[in-house]
């Protein structure tokens, strides 16, 4: 009984992630302005990485965990790209 | 050692390129030596494999197999040395070191690591030779194309650039194209190995065996395209037309390597023993399609105002007449296109050469708006242009020059262009004198006829007509190259039974892959 | 065999002469080398003579290239030996003539070698007994011929001359060269005996027409016959010499020599009758209208000499035996008098300096020996009794009679030569008498006089030889004409007298009324003939100018046409016609097959059919956003590059997932730090076409069925794994003997590591290619200066002084973050790295991850900042890796295993306990080090481009060293 | 799963080639990135696919339960070079574009 | 899921709702991105996702794995920490750069420093 | 000591992060770990990081409870904020004028107040060293400016300074 509650409770929670990325994917597309697009990307980011923990627990592997690693920790670079980029009309200066 | 003679013509460039690299263009000295080490050296590997493959008798040679980390073959990766790939091999070697003093001439000049990549491009090539899996071609093909990026876009002015871009874009589509075919192959097949490949196709069960023939379909298509076939090959006179003379000029066997790719895949899976289903497949589309791409280049030949375009042309028309060649798939033609082969790809080169001496190179690079930069930390490329010793360009040499290159991409005597052309024809007479075979003899001897009309036009034009042409002063590597190429020529019509004993005796090996096999899974 | 090695001799000793020649200085050592070789040759040909008194051939074969069937076989017979005669004396003449005849200043080293080459190569052509080498010296002929008309090219109608000669002789020797390919291919060899002996076999073939059609191409394009005599006007613009030598004597006879030669094998067929005599005929007429017509001296030779190879053609073409001996007779007797004509001419042309009849005349009085030499020479070809020319026409005549083809052929052929003969003693006149009779004339450019005694000797014996011919044919002719005749016809050579006089034939009265004609005509119409600058009727130039024509068709509008059918020049249509014979390739080849594609499989897991929803959106999104909203493209491409990865994760791949989101991100950097380069658009710039609309419809359509086809085969691949991949060889062995867990990586670094290393050469390379791309990259104008928002931001600061600068404070925060950050990234790679064999990671993903740290770095803190901290030297990292990575592979050669081949073992360290330690691992280490060179390489490469200073015009370059 | 990944490797490709077909530079890059994921993923799933499976070695699993590496294999090389290539390219377009003035696939504006 | 049959029962009722909660948390605050009005509101809401739903998240699976290999993982944590470090850099910088644009969009006159409103 | 660890914490951390990484506690990943985390600090150390002292370790723990513990309320509001029909709320930015000039502090208190929802830290001006912040639900100003230097300025002062 408990074990189905969990395996609902995965399946629903990735349902969830997936529909958050949705929502980000669409503010993505209608923007407004540049700025949404990026913080919709970044949304994105983070939901995926909730979703690859989802996978995660479901398949327990952790290895999979290392894909939100490395999303929690590299993923933002190209977000500090966009906007500086959006700031200062160029990345490096 | 001599077990591992075929992983150097490899490794070797590799190592170099990684030497001069760490070396920098302070030490220019030193890494032009290391170039001319490694051709010397690659060239003495070709010749030392060549005595390997030709000692037992002719018809089936010793066809020598390496097994890259020990690796059984059918997992791991082979190199295969058989007669085809070490007369590449050797074709190669011998280009590049003749290319070698006109290019270190030119190369002088700052301009990014040239060096390196021209080692890079060699270790491309040879490794398209050598290997003996589907997925490693690829690789290797990504690496010399990497490195022909590199040297076509060597001093970069508008005109280079924007052929460059088209040439890298069309490539970039030709490559994802090759990776779909290959993995099609390797769904059906299971296997990436060709010797494994050629004995599964005839097993293929037929509800994949579609697939598989579209696999080899779309391969088949990003070949061509690197080997310019019609109507994949506009790029080619541009692109080529742009580079300058040395690079160029060592482009003249990429399309060949797209050839030898065909002709190797095309004999070894699609052979007659390929079963009744696969075997000879598509055949005819190469005959027609080399046909349409000899017109093309005919007619672009004739219209082409400068002399590198002419050259180009001339690359479109030799690369149409191989695949046409390797279309009719028998023996004795094959035998003379691979004649053809050697010969245009040295008279093609040393035509690239005379076209850098004869138009200078306007393509000079654009007035820079910008300091140039140098990367942090090392202050690697300082822009010294030292001027390098030239002699005032002695009109009757170049004029011999364009004479010999014209006589022989025409196939007119007396240099070994007659004997290509007259290997080629010959045979296809014997075919049977299918409707295909006398299409392709009669157009190869237009093909001939509109040379001569084109060179005629360009030679009267340059050294007759044109009292005010100015021949930029040409370096003495070039005439040297430009010499060593045409000297290699006239020595393969002086002396022309042995080679072309050799290369029969390829064919004969080509058309009977169950050697190949048989080398690769004793 | 002496005789082997004298005919060996005769030909290559022009060629070595050439070459000698050419090094020599100096007008008279070329001239004198020239001379004494065509003496010597000529002394070996008379020496050799003996070895084919009773039919015999003279043969020696030089081994070449046997296996294509094709050796130097030296073939000398009766007829060749005529030919060698012939080319041989007159080259010795006209290398005499030549020495006096050629401008002083001009040193002879070209033209001599030129000449002797040509010499070579003709003495190649008849010596030949392998067809194939008749080919090779035939082309040579036209080759030095094409360079020897070209000799003075400083003149527009030597260039055009010698252009048209060459593609009009070259085109033949095409032709005749795939024509004997066909010989050979019928007659099974293209040894010239085996073919000779293999007359009926040939003409029984179904291949004999179109070979005989391409090898009279071959000889009617060489000897000048309609429809190819066009060129032989225009060769006259060649140093008179050389018209003599070529363009009388000898090259211009090649074409009715291979007639001759091939004979036996070749004749005897209607095809050849009216191929052969039609051509011969039509030429005949119109050579000889045509030279009654012309003012040039050079002209009205060329013309007869057309006329008279025309005859030539159309006594072989009548097919009768006693046709070819006349043929073979009377090609020599013309080679002689109109070699002596030539030189006469160019005598005349070289002391009076104009060759135009209508300004010459009476030149009797001031040059009486040239003129009687002349005047005889004209008369030899007019015809006139106890000269030469009398005889051949005589034979000439009697075989016309005789054709054997029906009274209504033999009345017409008898009729045309009658006519043939009168227009020829017209121009005759014309010459002889337009030149050097009537009143003396003083209005000449130059003052002329006697040329030389060494001019007129060769002309001189050249008229003594017509003379001699002329009245004791038996005794000086007739062994070597019998000879000659034996050769070609063998057993079937007819008796022939050579006798001045035969008594009252109907030739003799034929030779009589051409003679009378023809003064009557010249005295009746010499006027008119001096007036009209062209031959009335029929065009002058017909074949010429459709020459022209066709020219121009070939080299300007069909390419023009071709380059507007297909626009090379345009990447679109390219990057199209490749997608669409992909699609066509693998649709063709699928056809008719039938692909099981049922729906069973796994079934769907709706939450993976979302996520690709999520994916397809970003996809299409991006495709309609890139054009006017590239931000916004680049950041849906990051999306549907996210989704991609999350399915492999999906799909139980962890190793390309972790990869594709650090290519990603680099990606997205790499692309953000170009788009400042890119210039503005904004929607809706260009108002777009109908046509562009439909183009974009095309396209979509296109695009959709690719997607499709791929879909299909994706999915039929899908459908049907393959039953024994050779994956479980992998899965088996991947720690047995790889030493690693992570099969993925242990196929990379091991199994195939030879991949890898191509793989990492790639991007070395590539790394290479930017950075030399961006060292002196150009960026448009407008995009040189900051961009807008920096410049807004810096005007604002300088506006308001006091308050501290924005650009200092806006990242001091968040550049510390990074900064703390950094050194944690750098460890994560290390991990990476350390675990990928066994687990995720390796190489690769390290790489990227230590170079992102340090773009986040440069990014946070600025170029500057970064680089006054930090050495980089990214092209020393990418130079170790390679080596590295090499030296692994080199390593296990060491001990005697293949390149590359990995040795594995888990060793116990004392207080630390077992370690896994794979020579792999090094390997991977020379990975991460291209990876982190080659990346950071790009990155910092394109993140200096801002930081150049802008460069004052003639301001010497100074290293970048100045920016620090 | 099958269909699903097919229609996604379909849309990608789909797109990416109408990109490919267009005149602008950036256009191409972005549909030249598009395709290589689309081709990646068409590598990757010619192994077929598994979910849920193990991606390495445990000690006594048997063999069949792993998902196929070779192919996993072929993608990691893929994509190094696909994204090698691509950086070239963008390369070399900034360059085109800073010799012609335009961002054009030609190097002349005008046509769209 | 034979591995979740492992957990027992109490474990997979707490992985389950922390799971549950993490999602749910992450679902709002994309929510919150797709309807709130302007952009300084919807800058707000992902925060949501980083702290509350990564925090349960990885609550779960730490907890799920410990329990599975029956011995501590705390390895979710750098996750947490990482995120806590990497998020405030993005935001602040595109708050920034949304500021700077509408400043220059409204007047062609530079952000002013911070006497807003 | 300071020659050979000059950056005594972030070795630490780093030591930390590797042994979490890693996960295991075998002599080798130690010691691997402790080279690693030495060399990294050192390469750290080439950036020419401002000095770090901390103090107050025990107020580090405290305010990092009180961190946690305003992160709940607030994702909370922000939830309700968020999930509510046709909700009226103001936001906006308030202009805070700080004490506090450590960088790390500075830093500590940008991802306190960006971490915790329904506040954003917008821009610092060193010169004037006045903080601007956005705040989703803006009920009155004085208060957010109290609650931010009550509440953070004064332990991260403490702390750091």
């Amino acid at each position: 009984m408990s074990h189905g509650f969990l395996a609902f409770a995965i399946v629903a929670a990735q349902y969830l992630l997936l529909l958050a990325m949705a929502f980000s994917i669409i503010r993505m597309v209608r923007g407004p302005r540049a700025q949404d697009r990026v913080l919709a990307l970044d949304a994105l980011y983070v939901n995926a990485m909730l979703l690859l923990l989802s996978i995660g627990i479901r398949t327990g592997s952790e290895l999979y965990v290392e894909a939100g690693l490395i999303i929690a920790l590299l993923g933002f670079a190209g977000t500090l790209a966009f906007s500086k980029f959006l700031l200062r009309g160029e990345v490096i200066e | 050692m001599s077990a591992h003679l075929l992983v150097l013509p490899i490794v070797l460039p590799l190592l170099v390129a990684a030497l001069q690299l760490l070396l920098g263009e302070r030490r220019r000295r030193l890494v032009a030596a290391l170039s001319v080490a490694s051709c010397v050296a690659l060239v003495l590997l070709a010749a030392a494999l060549l005595v390997g493959v030709t000692g037992a008798a002719a018809g089936d040679g010793l066809t020598t197999v390496y097994r890259i980390g020990d690796w059984p073959a059918r997992f791991g990766i082979v190199l295969v040395a058989d007669r085809l790939s070490v007369l590449m091999l050797l074709l190669t070697a011998v280009l590049a070191l003749a290319l070698l003093p006109c290019a270190l001439g030119r190369w002088q000049q700052p301009g990014g690591p040239v060096q390196p990549m021209f080692q890079f491009l060699l270790m491309g090539l040879n490794g398209t030779f050598l290997t003996g899996d589907l997925f490693n071609l690829f690789v290797f093909f990504e690496v010399l194309l990497a490195a022909t990026y590199g040297l076509a876009l060597h001093r970069p002015g508008a005109r280079r650039v924007s052929a460059g871009l088209h040439y890298i874009a069309v490539n970039l589509l030709a490559s994802m194209l090759f990776l779909v075919g290959v993995s099609l192959i390797f769904g059906v097949t299971g296997t990436l190995n060709m010797a494994a490949l050629a004995q599964l196709i005839p097993t293929v069960p037929d509800n994949t065996r579609a697939l598989l023939h579209a696999g080899a379909a779309i391969l088949g298509v990003a070949f061509l395209v690197k080997a310019a076939m019609w109507p994949l090959g506009f790029w080619l006179p541009r692109t080529y037309a742009a580079a300058t003379s040395p690079v160029a000029a060592m482009f003249a066997i990429m399309t060949k390597v797209g050839v030898y790719v065909l002709l190797r895949l095309s004999l070894l899976l699609f052979g007659n023993g390929a079963g009744p289903a696969s075997a000879h497949f598509g055949d005819s589309w190469l005959l027609w399609g080399g046909m349409a791409t000899v017109v093309v280049g005919v007619v672009g030949m004739l219209g082409a105002r400068d002399l590198g375009k002419l050259a180009g042309y001339n690359v479109l028309i030799s690369s149409g007449t191989l695949l046409g060649a390797i279309g009719l798939q028998h023996p004795a033609v094959t035998a003379g296109a691979l004649a053809y082969l050697v010969i245009s790809t040295l008279a093609i080169a040393a035509f690239f050469l005379l076209a850098g001496m004869l138009a200078p190179d306007d393509e000079a690079e654009a007035t820079p708006l910008l300091e140039p930069y140098d990367p942090a930390g090392e202050a690697l490329y300082a822009d010294e242009d030292e001027n390098r010793a030239t002699l005032p360009a002695p009109v009757a040499l170049l004029g011999m020059c364009f004479l010999v290159c014209a006589l022989v991409l025409a196939g007119l005597p007396p240099l070994s262009g007659f004997l290509a052309k007259f290997a080629l024809l010959a045979p296809m007479l014997e075919t049977g004198a299918g409707r295909g075979a006398i299409a392709l003899f009669t157009l190869v001897v237009v093909a001939g006829f509109c040379t001569v009309i084109a060179m005629c036009r360009t030679g009267i034009q340059i050294f007759w007509a044109d009292e005010d042409w100015t021949f930029p002063p040409i370096r003495l590597g070039e005439a040297v190259s430009v010499l060593i190429l045409l000297g290699s020529c006239l020595a393969l019509s002086v002396w022309a039974d042995a080679p072309l004993r050799y290369l029969a005796a390829t064919a004969e090996q080509l058309h009977a892959p169950a050697h190949y096999i048989r080398a690769v899974f004793p | 065999m002496p005789y082997d090695l004298a005919a060996l001799a005769m030909l290559c000793l022009p060629f070595l002469a050439s070459v000698v020649v050419l090094m020599v200085r100096g007008r008279q050592w070329a001239t004198w080398l020239m001379i004494a070789t065509a003496a010597a040759c000529l002394l070996l040909a008379v020496g050799i003579y003996p070895a084919m008194d009773g039919g015999h051939a003279l043969r020696h074969v030089v081994h070449w290239v046997p296996s294509l069937g094709l050796d130097l076989v030296l073939r000398v017979d009766g007829f060749s030996w005529l030919f060698l005669m012939l080319i041989c004396g007159i080259g010795l003449l006209v290398g005499v003539y030549a020495r006096y005849y050629m401008p002083p200043d001009d040193p002879l080293n070209r033209f001599c070698a030129l000449l002797l080459a040509f010499m070579g190569s003709m003495l190649g052509i008849v010596m030949s007994g392998n067809v194939i080498q008749l080919v090779f010296f035939w082309e040579l002929t036209s080759i030095f011929s094409f360079l020897l008309i070209g000799y003075w090219n400083q003149g527009a109608s030597a260039r055009e001359g010698a252009r048209m000669a060459l593609i009009v002789t070259a085109g033949g020797g095409l032709c005749l060269f795939a024509g004997m390919m066909l010989l050979g291919h019928i007659a099974g060899s293209y040894d010239l005996d085996v073919i000779l002996a293999a007359g009926e076999q040939v003409r029984a073939d179904a291949l004999y027409t179109p070979m005989l059609v391409l090898v009279l191409l071959g000889a009617l394009t060489k000897s000048a016959q309609f429809p190819f005599h066009f060129w032989l006007p225009q060769a006259m613009s060649a140093p008179t010499p050389v018209s003599a030598f070529l363009h009388s004597a000898t090259m211009v006879k090649a074409g009715v020599f291979l007639l001759l030669r091939f004979w036996p094998v070749l004749s005897g067929t209607d095809a050849w009758f009216w191929l052969v005599g039609g051509a011969g005929l039509l030429t005949l007429l119109l050579g000889a209208t045509a030279a009654v017509f012309q003012q040039d001296l050079k002209a009205v030779l060329a013309y007869s000499t057309i006329s008279h190879l025309g005859l030539i053609t159309m006594l072989i073409g009548l097919g009768s035996t006693l046709g070819a001996v006349a043929a073979i007779f009377h090609i020599v007797n013309h080679a002689t008098f109109k070699a002596s004509l030539f030189m006469a001419a160019g005598a005349v042309d070289h002391e009076t300096g104009t060759r135009d009849l209508r300004r010459l005349g009476g030149l009797r009085h001031v040059m009486p020996i040239t003129a009687t030499l002349a005047v005889i020479a004209s008369a030899a070809m007019a015809g006139v009794p106890l000269l030469n020319g009398f005889l051949s026409k005589e034979m000439f005549f009697a075989v016309a009679l005789t054709t054997h083809r029906g009274p209504a052929v033999d009345m017409a052929a008898a009729a045309i030569a009658v006519l043939a003969s009168a227009f020829s003693v017209v121009y005759s006149l014309r010459f002889a008498l337009g030149v050097f009779f009537g009143p003396a004339r003083d209005d000449y450019p130059r003052q002329p006089h006697e040329p030389p005694r060494w001019m007129r000797l060769p002309i001189g014996l050249l008229a003594l030889a017509c003379v001699l011919v002329g009245m004791l044919p038996a005794r000086v002719i007739g062994p070597p004409l019998r000879a000659a005749a034996y050769s070609v016809l063998g057993e079937a050579t007819p008796a022939f007298s050579l006798a001045v006089w035969h008594g009252l034939t109907p030739p003799l009265l034929m030779s009589a009324i051409a003679l009378v004609a023809g003064c009557v005509v010249y005295v009746v119409l010499r006027g008119y003939f001096a007036g009209c600058e062209t031959l009335p009727l029929l065009g002058r130039f017909s074949g010429r100018r459709i020459f022209e024509w066709m020219l121009t068709l070939l080299t300007a509008t069909l390419p023009a046409a071709l380059e507007g059918l297909f626009p090379s020049r345009r990447l679109q249509p390219q990057l199209l016609l490749i997608v669409l014979a992909a699609s066509l390739a693998a649709g063709m080849a699928m056809w008719g097959s039938s692909l099981p594609l049922s729906l069973h499989g796994s079934g769907v897991d709706p939450a993976f059919a979302l996520l690709w929803l999520l994916g397809g959106a970003c996809a299409i999104g991006a495709a309609t956003q890139a054009k006017f909203h590239r931000l916004a493209a680049l950041l849906l491409t990051g999306g549907a590059g996210l989704v991609s990865c999350i399915s492999f994760v999906w799909l139980s791949a962890p190793d390309l997932a972790a990869t594709q989101l650090l290519v990603e991100v680099v990606t997205a950097i790499v692309i953000l730090l170009g788009l400042r380069w890119l210039p503005k658009r904004i929607s809706g710039m260009a108002p777009d076409s109908r046509r562009a609309r439909l183009r974009r419809r095309r396209d979509m359509v296109i695009a959709a069925g690719v997607g499709l086809g791929l879909a299909t085969l994706a999915y039929a691949a899908m459908l049907h794994p393959v039953a024994d991949s050779i994956s479980h060889f992998f899965l088996e062995r991947a720690y047995t003997e790889g030493g690693g867990h992570n099969v993925v990586n242990v196929i990379l670094v091991d199994f195939r590591g030879f991949d890898t290393l191509g793989e990492i050469s790639v991007l070395a390379i590539v790394a290479l290619t930017v950075f030399a791309l961006l060292r002196r990259f150009r960026p448009a104008i407008e995009s040189v200066d900051a961009p807008a928002q920096q410049r807004l931001q810096a005007a604002f600061e300088a506006s308001d002084n006091g308050t501290a600068s924005v650009v200092a404070d806006y990242l001091r925060i968040p550049g510390l973050i990074v900064q703390l950050m950094a050194p944690v990234i750098v460890l994560f790679g290390l991990h990476l790295f350390l675990r990928g064999h066994d687990l995720p990671g390796g190489g690769f993903a390290a790489g990227i991850t230590v170079s992102v740290a340090l773009v986040l770095l440069y990014m946070a803190r600025g170029a500057r900042w970064v680089e006054v901290r930090l050495r980089v030297a990214p092209l020393r990292w990418i130079g170790a890796g390679l080596l590295l990575a090499v030296s692994t592979g080199l390593g296990s050669l060491a001990f005697g295993y293949p390149f590359l081949t990995s040795h594995s073992r888990h060793a116990y360290i004392p207080l630390l306990g077992e370690l896994p330690l794979a020579t792999a691992m090094l390997f991977d280490l020379g990975v991460f080090f291209v990876v982190v060179g080659a990346t950071s390489l790009m990155l910092v490469a394109l993140a200096h481009q801002s930081l150049r200073r802008p460069r004052v015009l003639g301001e010497p370059v100074v290293d970048a060293e100045g920016d620090r | 799963m099958e269909a699903v990944l097919a229609l996604a490797i379909g849309v990608l490709a789909a797109s990416g080639v109408w990109l490919l077909l267009r005149p602008r530079t950036f256009q191409v890059i972005i549909g030249l990135t598009l395709i290589s994921y689309a081709v990646n993923l068409f590598i990757f799933c010619i192994g077929g696919l598994r979910t849920g499976a193990d991606p390495v070695l445990r000690s006594g699993a048997d063999i069949t339960q792993y998902a196929d590496p070779l192919p996993q294999a072929l993608v990691l090389t893929a994509i190094v070079i696909s994204f090698a290539t691509t950086a070239l390219f963008l390369v070399v377009l900034l360059a085109s574009r800073g010799l012609t003035g335009n961002d054009h696939v030609d190097g002349k504006d005008g046509t769209p | 899921m034979n591995h979740l049959d492992a957990l027992p029962p109490w474990a997979a009722v707490m992985v389950g709702v922390l799971v549950l909660l993490g999602s749910g948390f992450a679902f709002v605050g994309s929510l919150g991105l797709l309807r709130l009005k302007d952009f300084y509101k919807r800058v707000h809401a992902p925060t949501l996702g980083t702290t509350f739903g990564a925090f349960f998240m990885l609550a779960g699976s730490i907890i799920c794995f410990s329990v599975a290999h029956g011995r501590p993982i705390f390895y979710e944590i750098l996750i947490g920490v990482f995120l806590t470090l990497t998020t405030p850099i993005t935001l602040m910088l595109l708050v920034r750069a949304a500021l700077y644009r509408n400043r220059v969009e409204e007047a062609q006159e530079p952000p002013r420093r911070t006497t807003l409103e | 000591m300071r020659r050979w660890l000059p950056h005594p914490l972030m070795a630490g951390f780093l030591l930390l992060a590797w042994l979490l990484l890693r996960q295991s506690l075998a002599p080798a990943t130690v010691a691997s770990g402790v080279v690693i985390a030495l060399g990294l600090a050192w390469a750290f150390g080439k950036l020419r990081p401002p000095r770090a002292r901390v103090r107050h370790y025990s107020l580090l723990g405290k305010l990092l409870l009180r961190v946690l513990r305003d992160i709940v309320r607030s994702n909370l509001a922000v939830a309700w904020i968020v999930l509510r029909r046709r909700g009226r709320f103001t936001s906006g930015f308030v202009a805070i004028p700080l004490e506090l000039t450590d960088h790390y502090g500075l830093a500590a208190l940008a991802c306190i107040i960006t971490s915790t929802p329904g506040t954003i830290w917008v821009d610092h001006d060193s010169a004037r060293n006045v903080l601007l912040i956005h705040v989703l639900d803006l009920v009155d100003e004085a208060s957010w400016i109290d609650t931010i230097k009550q509440r953070y300025e004064r332990p991260l002062l403490e702390i750091f300074q």
